[in-house]
């Protein structure tokens, strides 16, 4: 089989006389800029905390009331900044081969899956109203009510009567009765057949 | 690095202590696949017994050789005695539970997920791209390590009372049944997920950093291809498989809750991370016996195959989409409108992969095909994979799926693909790399014996298996209604011939070990690197580093490495800029 | 003839130990090996945040099914002082082993050293903070996950789920931690045998990557638990 | 047991019965769904026929035209033909569409009940099906299947039904094949279903004094299963879907509700089953996931961690209702209370049953005394309702 002569002898960039091969893998962090990203994180951290604690800002006349949500949506915002200051200069992904970023990249595209669509299922389902969780740890129909006392059951008996009641009278009392996931209330079902009847 | 680059892989050393020591600490990337053939190999054998106990169990819609003495379960029971967990009985229907899960969990975790990638993979990979072995030697042998290790860990479970939960460890059930030692089960699992994920690590980084200078990524043989995207999902999904093994080890070691309705938990949440994992795990297992078919057909079918930009992006397409669909396993659990979307995502995957189908039948189109046993088992691969392919949309469907779903349906569809797929691929790939691993030819008549065997073997099993889906006989049953028995009878019947095939198989590649005539460098006229090196390789795989001179699959333009125009001549229209594998 | 014993002859055993790096004997060169290192850390980190984000996921999960007892047992359970403190250090950590790097591709020796066992300190505080300050006390109270869950006054009724998430979460972070340790004290040795250096430093750069990524794993833990 | 469809000889007889069950012989409009969704499944069928066909007999002559002659070269031929590749990816694409629109439009009603379903209370355990009709009535008619003893439950012809369904332990599968339905069941959360069946199956007949099925052996109703694994006896969840015309169903639905007229004993036995205690408590002394039945009554029972108490009313009782409280030695902590799901009628029944099978046969004679007293009070307490 053939091969150039070049490949027998030694390659030079093997050997450390010459210095090229290492030029672009060598990229000095610098001091300065790695501070001052260093500083930035601290204060964004100062931030994430003072940001968690206040219930509502005041601009101009305006106010902003700080909900869970808001908090949530805040927080994850500063961290998303924050580690993508670590990824890009910590972890050297600005200087380094794209592919790194490509891996990141890939990475954050399974994640995005994994928790989206995961927790898209999830809320929905939770619209559709989960039993309480406590009925079958003591059993029975015991359950317990919002203030956390425990509440004597009527029996599963009952339980279906007032159920199919539920069922065919006010559609107030679907999300308990009814939670079939995802199902639309019967009135406005969109497509629905006739019942065959 | 003293004298052995000249001789085989294989040659022993000085003394025999050194030449196991060899073995034991080898960062060569061919043993180490070697010693995955082995194992897995192993698995296989075992993971294959239980399914023929389930076969037999199924022989009757109740019972058949009972021993109502020992208060064993029908036919299995025979076989696993004494597996008594806590003074707990076993039940009519508990010993078949076991065997059906270990045949599920063995397979998956110990033979379906490492067999192509880990043994065939690791052998071939380095030496189609020309490298003397993959980028990390040393995270191989750790990998294989831990594969071991993963290993002791399902024998323990086997011997303290094998898992019932199914190899899917559904919560509730799995976390709270006393039955078996499921948790030594589930940590086999977990740990088997780490071996995958540094094999993965390896070959992404193999692929990117060791291809032979001059080799561009459209240079590269479809395998590699098929690999490559296969560890990209190895990386990106088994991490999650580990993190729901370790919460579901911690759900039955210090009841955290997460999974358990009982403390407030939501078992449905276990789904979501299993299948997350396990769906595009499915293509672990498809994508590298896509790939092995890729080579089987373009080298004895002596074609350039048809449309090799389709196929090497169409491996990279599943890799990607197989992130979408994981929800379909729960069309019966889920909302409807998470439903309709996971259906529609679900159809994307079948579309790269009817490309790839229409690809390999074109490439035989015009070619010079060898009807040898690599050949018959592309063939086979070709039909079941097709099968098993055509069977997806019914099961994508949402109004089709609410009535298949769990049924013998799901079953035949899942075999048609994974045994009629990858295993069938797998046992091409074999008889196609075996005079280059091994260095013997074995014997083509008993090759095809057993090919055909295992063809109409596998077929008798599994077809029948869409009917009684499609009337509504649920999986993992132990005992069913009359109206199936003639159905699972034929389906027995068919393991029986199966396990033939298999059997002939063995006996042929134990006769090539011991008295199989030497193997020339390069048997079926191959143009990929491996068929330049010798049979088997050196230790480096090369002498000098191979010089990439025509594509992998130029079969019209180049006259093989290593034979002779006479053999595999050039046609006259393709004479002018005609190159030399030499 | 193997390129590896032609190589031999060509080290010059003058130069200090890692200006004598030669690449293992399946490299082209010295480049595409340290390339291929750093890729396969890059794969392994993205096996690392899928992983977590296992925890993330169950986390959001539960926030949605239980916002009010999760929100109310973040601030109940955990102090955010503590946490702070933790998230500062860890930052701190990151900026020095930066540093320890820079010092390597600076070939200064003396700063590698100093950078590597000031990121060894912060990491043995961030620790001792969680063991001392964090889980002992909830040991003792019986703040525990799940099932063993004893605490007297827990405040909504799944506590227990929001502790158990806690818990594996934190725990399996301290343990990253702790490994981060142990092959930071292996660099350290390393180091004190003047083993890095403008030349050879892809090891220590690899380890720098895995503990960036515990930092961000903390970066994202923290404002969760202890916060929102 | 012949019904659900054709009994198969295994042999040649098989063939012929194999396209019967390929195209559900009997069962293709038996509920709402089933039409729809056996004509998106055969649009597929045919579809992936068409393609398998085309392609398999295409590598088989290929195989054989193009297969290999020593000395002669492959003619070259193209390596890629862009017209064609993009054919082969669009045509399937659009099949496919259909595919994904029609099953969607067939699947979605089934998620939609109509508002005057009549709601059945559906209650898996491992290992048995509970139906709670809206008069509270439960099924009562058992049948062997598989093994076990099943429940027959009744639907009612041309009328909707709404399956409101839970799970007392881990997560099973209502799944009716000949309606084509299944939805899991979860421990923690209701989920339901619903369907219309399109004929009857079953007749009351008077002679007979119990209903029949109106064509013995063509049809003698449908097989409900579970289609979620659960454990040991998953593959013994069987129960019998028979469909009756409304004055037959509404009569059914009274015999289930009273079981006042049913003496003790016999109550007993049939709650053993119903309740599904069968599952797990034999009767003929055979050992099973809990302790057997027969002649436990009066003996005294080792529990775990210490600790014992001789079987009697109470210690019935207990169990019953706190099983987890204490756990006989050499068994697992299985069951599921219940606590609020049976009657103290109920209880009384089930406790003579256990009584009437005690060794000593004096119990036996005590339990059949009890039952009978029982009765005769009723008797009494009714006479003097009606002529005071």
């Amino acid at each position: 089989m053939t091969h150039d002569p070049l490949q027998d002898s030694i390659d030079p960039s093997e050997t450390l006389s010459v210095h090229e091969a290492h030029e672009d893998h060598h990229h000095v962090s610098p001091f300065w800029p790695m501070l001052w990203v260093f500083v930035v994180l601290v204060v964004l951290t100062f931030l994430t905390v003072w940001t968690s604690r206040m219930h509502e800002i005041v601009i101009g006349n305006t106010t902003i009331e700080f909900g869970t949500t808001l908090h949530i949506l805040v927080a994850m915002a500063i961290a998303v900044v924050k580690a993508g200051l670590v990824a890009a200069y910590f972890m050297h992904l600005k200087y380094d081969k794209p592919m790194n970023t490509v891996v990141v990249g890939a990475t954050i595209f399974a994640v995005t899956l994994f928790i989206g669509l995961t927790l898209g299922d999830l809320d929905a389902r939770r619209f559709a109203g989960m039993k309480d969780m406590q009925y079958h740890i003591l059993g029975g129909d015991v359950h317990f009510d919002a203030a956390g006392n425990r509440v004597k059951g009527k029996g599963i008996v009952q339980t279906a009567k007032d159920n199919a009641h539920a069922e065919s009278s006010s559609p107030a009392a679907q999300s308990h009765s009814q939670p079939a996931t995802g199902d639309a209330k019967p009135a406005e079902a969109p497509g629905a057949k006739p019942g065959g009847h | 690095m003293s004298g052995h680059h000249h001789e085989s892989y294989l040659a022993p050393r000085e003394t025999l202590w050194k030449s196991i020591m060899a073995w034991v600490y080898t960062l060569d990337h061919k043993r180490i696949g070697v010693m995955y053939l082995i194992a897995t190999t192993f698995a296989f054998l075992l993971a294959g017994v239980f399914a023929l106990l389930v076969r037999a169990e199924l022989w009757e819609p109740t019972r058949t050789i009972v021993d109502e003495a020992t208060n064993q379960t029908r036919v299995v029971g025979q076989f696993l005695p004494g597996w008594t967990e806590r003074g707990l009985p076993v039940t009519p229907n508990n010993a078949y539970n076991r065997a059906f899960t270990l045949h599920g969990a063995i397979m998956v975790f110990l033979f379906i997920i490492p067999a192509v990638p880990a043994a065939l993979g690791n052998i071939f990979l380095p030496i189609m791209l020309g490298a003397k072995d993959v980028a990390f030697p040393r995270l191989n042998l750790l990998s294989w390590y831990t594969y071991v290790f993963g290993g002791l860990f399902a024998v323990w479970s086997l011997a303290s009372g094998g898992a019932e939960t199914g190899w899917t460890f559904y919560t509730p059930y799995s976390s709270t049944t006393n039955w078996g030692s499921t948790t030594a089960m589930v940590l086999a699992a977990f740990i088997l997920g780490f071996s995958s994920i540094f094999t993965g690590i390896n070959f992404v980084a193999t692929v990117h950093k060791l291809r032979v200078p001059g080799m561009g990524w459209f240079d590269m043989p479809l395998f590699a291809w098929a690999i490559y995207a296969t560890a990209i999902i190895q990386v990106l999904a088994t991490p999650v498989l580990g993190i729901t093994l370790l919460l579901l080890v911690l759900e039955r070691t210090l009841r955290i809750g997460i999974f358990d309705p009982a403390m407030g938990g939501d078992p449905v949440l276990f789904q979501h991370f299993f299948w997350f994992y396990s769906h595009p795990a499915v293509y672990i297992m498809i994508l590298p016996g896509m790939g092995i078919a890729s080579e089987l057909i373009a080298v004895h079918c002596h074609k350039k195959i048809f449309g090799y930009r389709a196929i090497a992006f169409s491996s990279i397409a599943i890799a990607a989409i197989s992130f979408l669909v994981w929800a379909h396993h729960m069309f019966t659990a889920q909302t409807a409108a998470f439903n309709a979307v996971f259906s529609a995502l679900t159809f994307l995957v079948a579309i790269p992969t009817a490309i790839k189908v229409f690809n390999w039948i074109s490439t035989m189109y015009k070619a010079s095909i060898a009807l040898n046993t690599p050949m018959l088992y592309a063939m086979s691969f070709l039909f079941c994979f097709t099968i098993g392919g055509l069977t997806g949309p019914p099961l994508a469907t949402l109004a089709v799926d609410i009535h298949l779903h769990d049924t013998y349906f799901v079953v035949a569809h899942f075999h048609y693909v994974m045994m009629g797929g990858t295993v069938m691929a797998f046992l091409g790939g074999l008889h196609h790399w075996w005079p280059k691993m091994f260095g013997k030819m074995y014997n083509e008549f008993w090759g095809r014996v057993g090919a055909v065997l295992v063809f109409i073997g596998f077929n008798v099993t599994f077809f029948i298996q869409f009917f009684m889906g499609t009337q509504g006989m649920p999986r993992r049953y132990a005992t069913y209604v009359e109206e199936f028995t003639s159905f699972h009878k034929i389906s027995t019947v068919g393991s029986w011939i199966l396990f033939l095939g298999f059997l002939i198989h063995a006996l042929v590649f134990a006769h090539s070990l011991v008295a199989g005539r030497a193997a020339p460098k390069n048997p079926w006229g191959g143009l990929t690197f491996e068929w330049e090196a010798d049979s088997p390789p050196v230790e480096h795989n090369f002498d000098h580093e191979p010089v990439i001179t025509h594509g992998p699959y130029d079969f019209e333009s180049v006259v093989p490495p290593h034979c002779s125009e006479q053999d595999f001549p050039l046609h006259p229209a393709a004479q002018n800029g005609r190159a030399h594998g030499h | 003839m193997s390129t590896a014993a032609a190589r031999k002859p060509m080290i010059d055993m003058d130069l200090p130990p890692h200006a004598r790096h030669v690449p293992a004997t399946h490299w082209r060169n010295a480049k595409d090996e340290a390339e291929a290192a750093k890729l396969g850390m890059w794969l392994f980190l993205a096996t690392e945040i899928l992983l977590f984000a296992g925890f993330f996921c169950a986390y959001s999960a539960f926030r949605l099914y239980y916002p009010g007892n999760w929100h109310a047992a973040s601030s109940y359970y955990l102090s955010w002082k503590i946490g702070f403190a933790n998230t500062v250090v860890l930052l701190a950590s990151s900026f020095t082993i930066v540093m320890a790097i820079r010092g390597a591709q600076t070939n200064r020796q003396w700063m590698i050293q100093l950078n590597l066992f000031l990121t060894q300190l912060c990491a043995a505080f961030f620790l001792v903070v969680k063991l001392v300050w964090e889980y002992w006390p909830k040991i003792q109270e019986g703040k525990l996950p799940g099932g063993f869950f004893t605490y007297a006054h827990s405040q909504g009724p799944h506590d227990h789920i929001f502790l158990s998430i806690y818990w594996i979460a934190t725990a399996t972070h301290g343990l990253h931690v702790f490994v981060g340790m142990i092959v930071i004290g292996w660099a350290m040795w390393m180091a004190a045998r003047r083993h890095y250096g403008p030349k050879h430093y892809t090891s220590l750069e690899n380890i720098g990557l895995y503990w960036h990524i515990v930092d961000i794993i903390w970066i994202f833990l923290f404002p969760l638990l202890y916060l929102v | 047991m012949t019904s659900g469809g054709v009994q198969f000889a295994f042999g040649p007889g098989v063939l012929s019965s194999w396209w019967d069950w390929l195209w559900f012989h009997n069962q293709t409009d038996t509920s709402t769904f089933a039409r729809g969704v056996d004509l998106v499944f055969f649009y597929i069928f045919w579809v992936s026929a068409a393609f398998f066909v085309l392609l398999m007999v295409l590598m088989a002559y290929f195989a054989v035209r193009y297969r290999r002659r020593p000395g002669v070269a492959p003619e070259p031929s193209a390596s890629h033909n862009t017209p064609l590749e993009i054919t082969w990816s669009v045509v399937p694409t659009i099949l496919m569409a259909v595919m994904f629109v029609w099953g969607t439009y067939e699947y979605l009603p089934l998620k939609i009940a109509p508002a005057d379903a009549e709601v059945i209370n559906v209650t898996a355990r491992q290992w048995g099906w509970e139906w709670v009709y809206e008069n509270g009535a439960q099924s009562r008619d058992r049948e062997r299947i598989a093994d076990m003893d099943s429940p027959v439950f009744a639907l009612p012809r041309g009328r909707p039904v709404k399956f409101i369904m839970s799970s007392n332990d881990v997560i099973h599968s209502m799944y009716i094949a000949a309606f084509r339905i299944k939805r899991d069941v979860f421990p923690n959360m209701y989920t339901s279903q619903w369907t219309v069946p399109k004929e009857a199956t079953h007749r009351w007949s008077e002679e007979m004094k119990q209903f029949v099925p109106i064509q013995p052996g063509a049809n003698n109703g449908y097989y409900m299963a579970c289609a979620e694994y659960c454990g040991d006896q998953h593959s013994q969840m069987w129960a019998r879907i028979m469909v009756l015309e409304d004055a037959d169903y509404v009569k059914w639905k009274e015999i289930q509700a009273s079981t006042d007229d049913i003496p003790l004993l016999v109550l007993g036995e049939i709650l053993h089953k119903t309740k599904g205690c069968v599952s797990c408590h034999s009767v003929d002394g055979s050992k099973g996931t809990g302790p057997t039945w027969k002649g436990i009554w009066g003996t005294t029972e080792q529990f775990k961690g210490g600790g014992s108490a001789v079987v009697d009313e109470n210690y019935v009782r207990e169990s019953i209702l706190e099983p987890a409280k204490n756990i006989v030695q050499g068994f697992a902590n299985q069951m599921t209370s219940f606590q609020g799901q049976v009657t103290e009628r109920e209880l009384m029944a089930l406790t003579t049953y256990i009584k009437s099978l005690s060794a000593k046969p004096d119990d036996l004679e005590a339990a059949k005394a009890a039952s009978d007293a029982e009765m005769e009070a009723k008797k009494k307490a009714a006479e003097e309702a009606t002529n005071p």
